[in-house]
């Protein structure tokens, strides 16, 4: 056994980089007194953010690890990086939110966001269960204060309660999955997990299938997959805007990470066993998210339910037969589509119902003529979302759908046309009432902050972009070995 | 000359362009115009018809439209019927033109009825001068556009309106008939050129089953277009248009062009006798029939109407018995007295303010000298008296059913012609002679502009018969060319005498009861009431025809609306809304109870999972 | 400047519409005048293309192939191309859209959005049309959606709402339909061959080749067939999946229902022959009965709804119906006079449509109302609108010297010309459309009998008859319409050679 | 020796009596406790399984620490937040939390 001394902790050096800023920031928050407006945190915080993701993008370009407990690769790489980028939209649209609602305590929300952000990334580059749980947990205890972060808010607590407990609860699922997987194996390496894993099946086909079953439960609660999503949909609902975008966007990639870290390489030996499974979750998933979102007034909740259907188009990838690396491929190409246009949207969404001071879809009503390039760019963010050529949503769908065709589950990738049509009806929902609606009385024209502009201009840039241009990602992509 | 036969229709499309695109501007003037136009092609006809008696058919086509191997052509043709009958469709549309002049002049709308006669005149000449069958269809749907354009001139007037619609719709079911006849006999013969289609024909390349069908879609075209039965049922109501109209199109020249259509396709029918003998049949019945219509009809347009029917039956009863020549004769003669009688009509109600109804005429002879001798001669033309052009017409055609020997037809031709000597008469003698019973007096003879065609017409009624008689069969020789339409049956003097008695029997019997009024009508007509009533609403047939067509066809359209709303449409936003409802009852399990969404968690969790293992088979 | 052609057709749209972007919303008239321009020179270009096209040469023109989207194992091509298919459908779609934009002044509100989306849906059309990559097509395909949502929802009627989502629903799942159909394709393709392609061309090769009957069965192709037969079923439409139509053409703006209704039905009938017909030829004539009793039900179908609507451009719409069923019957038949019927029919439905629903739209801009019952008489108080309805009834009717007329005439001759192994009681077939063309009449006509007949409503006599301005769609469109029916060898001679191409699969 | 299925036939049961208090229980301290002892029974497996499992050895234990001192966070922060909803509501009964639903 290697010592602790002896590893490369170079390796380590965005996560501790960004731990010590998140921590700088923390103490700055200290010192400049807990109350008041404190924007040069945010801007504190995206700089951090983007120095982490400079890092990250030059130190983890080799593959390596420490300890066969904290690896880099490229799938490390990829999704760290989709992380750090959207985590720094995330806190832009936090900017415009807390400018807003003066009576959260802005730096603890930075810091939170920050080490939440850490979490998530540990998780996706962890290779050992503890390592893992411990990622898992700092990404959900942050979340679990961040979503009750409006402490004077009714929903906003409630969001927070039923999230600690059920995610509380998921937590233990996992552990106790982990456990056996644990006792059986002797080990907590993912890595010597995986290898031991196909034999010892033929031994303990049951207990093996029973500890997959518990942490699937786990993990399908954390990336809010049917029937594990009804927390969802009320905590999104309920937290602060910017952290309903954190939770649907950043949370839920990473723990997509790390499930595709468990199942590809610890369970990848039993494929057959689980991707059948997987397989049913997704349907279930696409068809019961976009179903209920047809019904849904409230924009967050509705995007909730929009992000649980998109959960299930992701996870599609991952219950057919490809080989890894495709898989890893159409699922990073569409991460990266997913951030662009689920965080513009967003943008867009906080902006709206901030200034509207309501949640209701109708919020958006007349936005064409209160912001006509937010309104544009919320189309385009939704279009994607939709599945509408010429955006990223579009061409990472068709990713997907291809990869469906290829592995055999032609009926998975049919339902999943199939219900992307039904979400027509929500999305361009939207759109009506932001074109053919006219503005509510009291709306006045938006006048979006630089910063929030900036942002959604990027996220559309790049939303379109990868749909004109989508070989210049997927080549890249293509080129990577992505696990360690 | 005659390579430029293609010049006859192109004047008055010339003139319908003009007056397209400046009637508004000449109002008035557009007569001149239509009238420069038609006596351009007039003067050309002639000299086309002169030109032809001495020479050959001429043919001129240039390609249309090619698809696979087959190429469509369109040009132009003279044969010697073609050259006939542009003369007379030049000369009776002529005549129209300038009847027309006055007749129209107050209303405000002459340019357009002008322009609308030039189209028709350039539609019907270009069918006449039609090298192959297409292109003769493709004329013959103009004149039916034209015809429902003229029927409708005054389409303020709901019965216009409908008439119109009437008129075109009723065609139309005889032209899909011809479309459809045409596209056989295309795809049977490779060909839409008549000689090709022809010796195809002859050569039996087609069988014989096929070219009777082909025979009988053709002829339901003629059906349609000559108003036989049972399709006829639009040429009455078709009167609701200008009376000079009526004279032109539904009298002289367009309801002709069925019977033309037969004589052009004449060698076809003649390999089909089944064809032939429908043709007979169908033409002996409507003749019949439309004749006894007009016994008792009493608006003088509409008696006329029934009248040509009836002529249109006999022409097609001579061309079904194999009087090819004595059809197309008739078809001639026919053209201009009936033109005559028309346009004398037209002239009495011109001068009876637009009053038709012949119980309300009477003793116009006194007021309108002109019109009444000229009305006279078109009805002795039409009854067969000698030596008017109606007569000679009219013998050879009897002669042609005789020969055939179908005792039925000939039976029925005969009781016709007596018919029309009786009805013609009736109206004759109502209208003109005796009290005038209306409650206008008539403004007295009408001008120039109408007397001038109507005498042209009469010259014409009287003199037309002579190409062909028995001192002289001038037209037949010339038709004849070049065609092998079988034997041309000519008059034996019994016939001849047979035919003066009819017409004599006829017109005593009219005068008997309408003249000297010897003989009651009214005490014949209460003898038979149900007949009377029959004949006088035209033996219910359009009430027939609204019951058994028209209401089922809307009432099946009413319910396949309710079925698309319902049902087709019904399902489609059923699915929407199962879809929404679907979504509303899971959205409906998210109560709110964060201990339920554990259970649900649990269960759903355990439920896909035991699923999962049923499927995978660890249960067994 | 010929080589590149297409795609300087095809983008210009699109180049206008970010021009119009940059014009700010007060400048209506520099906004329409763009729109204007763009459009005229596109079809101006379309004619430039038309010009230089070869009517003697088989195969594609124009061709441009530029790799575009390379995965590894997908590959997806910028393969461009036109034969004589796509020729007559280019320049129907840039003239009806330059008609269209014509006939769209009258709109006030929101104009720089109008045009944009006009432009885009214009690149749109273009694109389906000039497509070989089948991916390609279904990029294109969609893009013609979302603009048409938008001006359906934003321009539309009273129920313009539920009519944007009908359509952008149904055919969007239609789109989806073929969507999957296209990528199955591509995998079979793929397994047959070795190679994977999207292009039209070649996988008409690959599905053509006999060699490798354990991958494309006849059974899959059917599948396939079918399952592209459904999906250019919605957009052409056909029964039962028509019911969009009605709600969207009603619903839309009066330019909006003339591109429907001019092109983009037309995109079902040309994916049809295209891609259905021209990659299975073996199982569109299996399937030639199907087709044709589906394309006699259309005729008879629209016909009788037709006849008994109350509003009058309702009753148009469901007459597009009724005529795309005569794009059926012609397809069916499998001979060079069907198909080409079939083609013929595209365009002059096109035309002819166009101009229907151009003099409804005018027609209601005056009177405010659609409903039959409540005009009457426009002939007197709008002459020349009533005279053009007249003429676009007739055009529709199909009456001779017009373009509807030759379609129906190639139609009927390659109906009852069918082979009877490819199509069984053809003969029936073709006396059923026959029908239908009665009813056609009857219900065009009875419709301008209650219309520009009979006597005038008081409240109409001051209507202001036709402005300079409509005269140039009506006239544009009626001329090509008379253009094609008077002298079709126009078009025929571009046509011919790529039916007898497509009709030269199915003999082998 | 006792074999390790009946530590984790403990570990099962303490799991389930966890799992059906936190779907059962009203009141919302102790839905939390329930958790701790989900978490607990996880516990139990993990030093089980290190001390006489087919593959023992000393991970299991550190594993524990983790799992305790990460329950322990996630107990301090759900109490927190308890608080915050009491002061909100003036209830912690599960079922009367539902501002969010549907």
């Amino acid at each position: 056994m290697l010592s602790a001394f002896d590893a490369n902790w170079s390796l380590m050096t965005p996560e501790i980089v960004l731990l010590c800023l998140a921590l700088l920031i923390f103490t700055i928050d200290f010192m400049t007194g807990i109350k008041g407006s404190k924007p040069f945190l945010g801007r504190l915080s995206i700089i951090s953010l983007l120095i982490t993701a400079i890092l990250v993008v030059l130190t983890n370009n080799v593959s390596g690890n420490i300890a066969q407990v904290f690896i880099v690769d490229k799938f490390a790489m990829i999704f760290k990086l989709i992380i750090l980028v959207g985590v720094a939209f995330v806190i832009t649209i936090s900017m415009h939110y807390l400018e807003k609602n003066s009576d959260v305590y802005q730096g603890e929300f930075y810091s939170l966001l920050l080490f939440a952000t850490l979490g998530a990334m540990i998780m996706v580059s962890s290779a050992d269960l503890i390592t893992l749980f411990v990622g898992l947990e700092l990404l959900s205890i942050s979340s679990y204060c961040l979503a009750g972060f409006k402490k004077r808010n009714k929903k906003s607590t409630e969001a927070a309660i039923k999230y600690v407990i059920l995610g509380g609860v998921a937590s233990a699922f996992i552990l106790y999955g982990m456990s056996f997987l644990y006792g059986l194996t002797g080990t907590t390496g993912i890595l010597e997990i995986g290898r031991d894993l196909g034999a010892l099946y033929d031994q303990y086909p049951f207990i093996i299938m029973m500890s997959l079953l518990f942490m699937l439960v786990g993990f399908g609660f954390k990336i809010s997959i049917v029937p594990f999503h009804m927390w969802a949909p009320d905590v999104y609902e309920g937290s602060p805007t910017p952290v309903t975008a954190f939770l649907s966007v950043v949370s839920k990639l990473a723990a997509f990470g790390l499930v595709l870290r468990m199942f590809i390489i610890a369970f990848g030996s039993i494929f057959d066993e689980w991707s059948f499974l997987l397989a049913i979750f997704a349907a279930l998933t696409m068809i019961i998210g976009n179903f209920i979102a047809l019904t849904q007034k409230n924009v967050k909740r509705l995007m909730a339910y929009s992000g649980i259907a998109q959960a299930g188009y992701l996870v599609v990838p991952l219950a057919t037969t490809l080989t890894p690396d495709i898989t890893m491929s159409i699922i990073a190409f569409y991460g990266i589509a997913y951030v662009m246009m689920t965080l513009g949207a967003f943008a867009v969404i906080t902006l709206v119902t901030e200034s509207a001071g309501k949640e209701d879809i109708s919020s958006f009503n007349g936005l064409y003529y209160r912001s006509p390039f937010m309104a544009i760019a919320m189309t385009v963010f939704l279009v994607s979302l939709a599945g509408l050529p010429i955006t990223a949503g579009f061409f990472g769908k068709v990713y997907i759908f291809i990869g469906a065709v290829t592995g055999g589950m032609i009926w998975l990738a049919v339902i999943m046309i199939a219900t992307s049509i039904v979400s027509f009806f929500y999305y361009f929902g939207i759109i009506k009432q932001m074109y053919m609606n006219e503005p509510n009385e009291n709306d006045e024209v938006l006048n979006p902050p630089l910063s929030l502009s900036v942002m959604v201009t990027v996220a559309v840039t790049v939303t379109l972009f990868l749909g004109f241009f989508p070989g210049l990602v997927t080549k890249y992509f293509n080129s990577f070995h992505w696990f360690f | 000359m005659i390579q430029n036969a293609w010049l006859i229709p192109v004047f008055p499309l010339i003139a319908f362009i003009i007056l397209l695109f400046f009637g508004n501007a000449l109002k008035e003037k557009s007569s001149y115009v239509g009238i420069t136009a038609m006596a351009l092609s007039f003067i050309l006809s002639v000299i086309v018809l002169v030109e032809r008696i001495g020479g050959e058919t001429y043919t001129f086509t240039l390609n249309w439209i090619t698809f696979g191997d087959s190429t469509i052509t369109m040009g132009y043709e003279v044969t010697p019927l073609n050259a006939m009958m542009l003369i007379v469709v030049t000369v009776v549309s002529l005549l129209v033109h300038i009847f027309s002049r006055e007749y129209m002049h107050e209303d405000k709308r002459i340019n357009v009825f002008y322009s609308y006669l030039g189209l028709f005149s350039f539609s019907m000449l270009g069918l006449i001068l039609s090298p192959n069958i297409l292109q003769l269809f493709i004329f013959w749907e103009l004149v039916g556009l034209c015809s429902f354009l003229l029927v409708g001139f005054w389409y303020f007037k709901p019965e216009a309106a409908a008439a119109a619609k009437k008129a075109f719709l009723t065609t139309r079911i005889g032209d899909v008939g011809l479309l459809i006849g045409l596209v056989l006999l295309f795809n049977a013969t490779g060909s839409f050129e008549y000689g090709a289609i022809f010796s195809a024909v002859e050569a039996g390349l087609v069988n014989d089953t096929m070219v009777t069908i082909i025979a009988i879609c053709i002829f339901l075209g003629a059906v349609g277009k000559s108003a036989q039965f049972p399709l006829h049922v639009w040429l009455p109501d078709a009167m609701e248009g200008p009376t000079p109209v009526s004279a032109l199109i539904h009298a002289a020249t367009m309801v002709a062009a069925g019977v033309y259509l037969v004589g052009v396709m004449y060698p076809l029918f003649l390999v089909s006798s089944t064809a032939m003998t429908i043709v007979a049949y169908t033409g002996a019945i409507t003749a019949f029939f439309a004749g006894t219509i007009a016994l008792v009809n009493t608006d003088i347009k509409r008696i006329l109407a029934y009248s040509t029917v009836s002529q249109l039956g006999f022409m097609m009863l001579a061309l079904g018995t194999g009087g090819y020549v004595a059809g197309l004769f008739h078809l001639t003669t026919h053209a201009f007295f009936k033109a005559l009688l028309f346009l004398g009509a037209g002239s009495v109600i011109f001068a009876l303010h637009h009053r038709q109804d012949i119980r309300k005429m009477g003793g116009l002879w006194g007021r309108m000298k002109w019109t009444s001798i000229t009305f006279l001669i078109g009805a002795l033309a039409i009854a067969g008296v000698p030596p008017l052009a109606g007569f000679w017409s009219k013998e050879v055609i009897l002669a042609a059913v005789w020969s055939n020997g179908d005792m039925f037809l000939f039976i029925l031709a005969v009781i016709t012609a007596l018919m029309t000597a009786f009805y013609m008469f009736r109206l004759f003698f109502k209208a003109f002679t005796g009290e005038f019973r209306g409650d206008h007096e008539p403004h007295g003879e009408n001008s120039k502009l109408m007397t001038v065609p109507l005498a042209v017409l009469a010259f014409l009624a009287i003199v037309a018969g002579f190409v062909n008689t028995p001192f002289g069969f001038y037209l037949e020789d010339f038709l004849l060319q070049g065609l092998n339409v079988g034997y041309q049956a000519h008059g034996e003097m019994w016939l001849v005498g047979l035919s003066i008695g009819i017409a004599v029997v006829g017109i005593g019997l009219a005068y008997l009861m309408y003249g000297k009024k010897v003989i009651s009508s009214e005490a014949i007509r209460s003898k038979v009431p149900a007949v009377h009533k029959l004949l006088l609403n035209k033996y219910y047939m359009d009430e027939l025809y609204q019951k058994v067509f028209v209401q089922p066809t809307v009432a099946i359209g009413k319910f396949f609306w309710e079925v698309d709303k319902g049902v087709v449409d019904g399902i489609v936003n059923f699915v929407g809304r199962a879809t929404r409802l679907s979504g509303r009852t899971f959205a409906k399990r998210h109560d709110g109870q964060l201990q339920t969404y554990g259970l649900v968690t649990l269960i759903g969790g355990i439920a896909v999972i035991a699923v999962a293992f049923v499927l995978r088979g660890y249960f067994g | 400047m010929i080589a590149n052609i297409l795609t300087l057709l095809v983008f210009l749209p699109l180049a206008g519409a970010l021009l119009i972007f940059t014009i700010p919303n007060e400048n209506k008239n520099v906004i329409r005048s763009i729109a204007t321009a763009t459009s005229l020179v596109a079809l101006l270009i379309s004619l430039i293309v038309w010009a230089n096209f070869d009517r003697g040469a088989s195969g594609l023109q124009f061709a441009q192939l530029v790799q575009w989207i390379d995965i590894g194992f997908l590959q997806l091509n910028y393969e461009i191309g036109i034969d004589g298919l796509s020729m007559p459908l280019l320049v129907l779609t840039t003239v009806v859209t330059a008609l269209a934009i014509f006939a769209s002044f009258s709109i006030e509100n929101r104009v720089k959005e109008f045009y944009i989306w006009t432009m885009v849906l214009l690149t749109g059309m273009l694109g389906v049309f000039v497509a070989l990559d089948m991916f390609l097509f279904f990029l294109f395909f969609e893009l013609t959606l979302i603009p048409m949502f938008f001006i359906i929802g934003i321009w539309g009627g009273k129920e313009k709402v539920y009519a944007s989502f009908k359509f952008l629903v149904y055919t969007g799942l239609g789109s989806a339909v073929m969507f999957i159909t296209f990528i199955v394709m591509f995998f079979k393709g793929a397994q047959a061959s070795g190679e994977a392609t999207f292009s039209m061309i070649q996988l008409a090769e690959v599905f053509a080749n006999p060699a490798n009957p354990e991958v494309l069965t006849s059974g899959v192709r059917a599948a396939l067939f079918l399952a592209l037969f459904v999906a250019f079923a919605v957009k052409l439409p056909v029964f039962p999946f028509h019911t969009w139509l009605p709600n969207a053409h009603v619903e839309a703006p009066t330019a909006a229902s003339m591109i429907l209704a001019g092109v983009l039905l037309k995109m079902g009938g040309y994916g049809l022959i295209r891609i259905g017909v021209g990659i299975f030829p073996d199982q569109a004539t299996r399937f030639a009965l199907l087709i044709a009793i589906l394309g006699v039900v259309n005729i008879i179908y629209g016909a009788l709804l037709a006849l008994v609507q109350t509003d009058l451009k309702r009753l148009v719409a469901f007459s597009s119906i009724s005529h795309m069923g005569i794009v059926l019957v012609g397809i069916a038949s499998f001979t060079a006079s069907g198909m080409q019927g079939a083609i013929f029919q595209l365009v002059s439905h096109g035309f002819i449509s166009a101009l229907l629903f151009f003099m409804v739209g005018a027609i209601y801009e005056r009177t405010k109302t659609r409903t039959i019952s409540e005009l009457g008489g426009l002939s007197k108080s709008v002459p020349v609108l009533a005279g053009f309805t007249l003429a676009a009834a007739m055009a529709s009717v199909g009456l001779p010297g017009l373009s509807g007329f030759v379609s129906e005439l190639l139609a009927f001759i390659g109906v009852f010309g069918a082979s009877a192994e490819i199509l069984p009681a053809a003969k029936t077939i073709g006396v059923i459309a026959g029908i239908g063309i009665i009813l056609t009449a009857a219900y065009l006509l009875w419709a301008m009998q209650r219309t520009t007949f009979g006597p005038m409503d008081e409240k109409y006599s001051g209507l202001p008859d036709a402005r300079p301005l409509e005269y140039i769609p009506m006239i544009g469109l009626l001329g090509f319409s008379i253009l094609i029916g008077v002298y079709p060898n126009i078009l025929s001679d571009v046509i011919n050679i790529t039916v007898l191409d497509i009709l030269s699969k199915i003999g082998g | 020796m006792v074999p390790v299925e009946l530590f984790l036939a403990l570990g099962a049961i303490l799991f389930c009596i966890g799992l059906y208090g936190v779907l059962t229980r009203r009141h919302l301290v102790i839905v939390l406790v329930c958790i701790e002892l989900m978490l607990n029974s996880v516990n139990i497996n993990l030093i089980a399984f290190s001390s006489i499992g087919p593959f023992a050895n000393i991970t299991g234990q550190v594993f524990t620490l983790f799992v305790i001192t990460l329950a322990a966070a996630e107990a301090a922060v759900g109490l927190a937040i308890l608080i915050a909803l009491y002061r909100n509501r003036e209830s912690i009964d599960a079922i009367k939390q539902d501002l969010l639903r549907w």
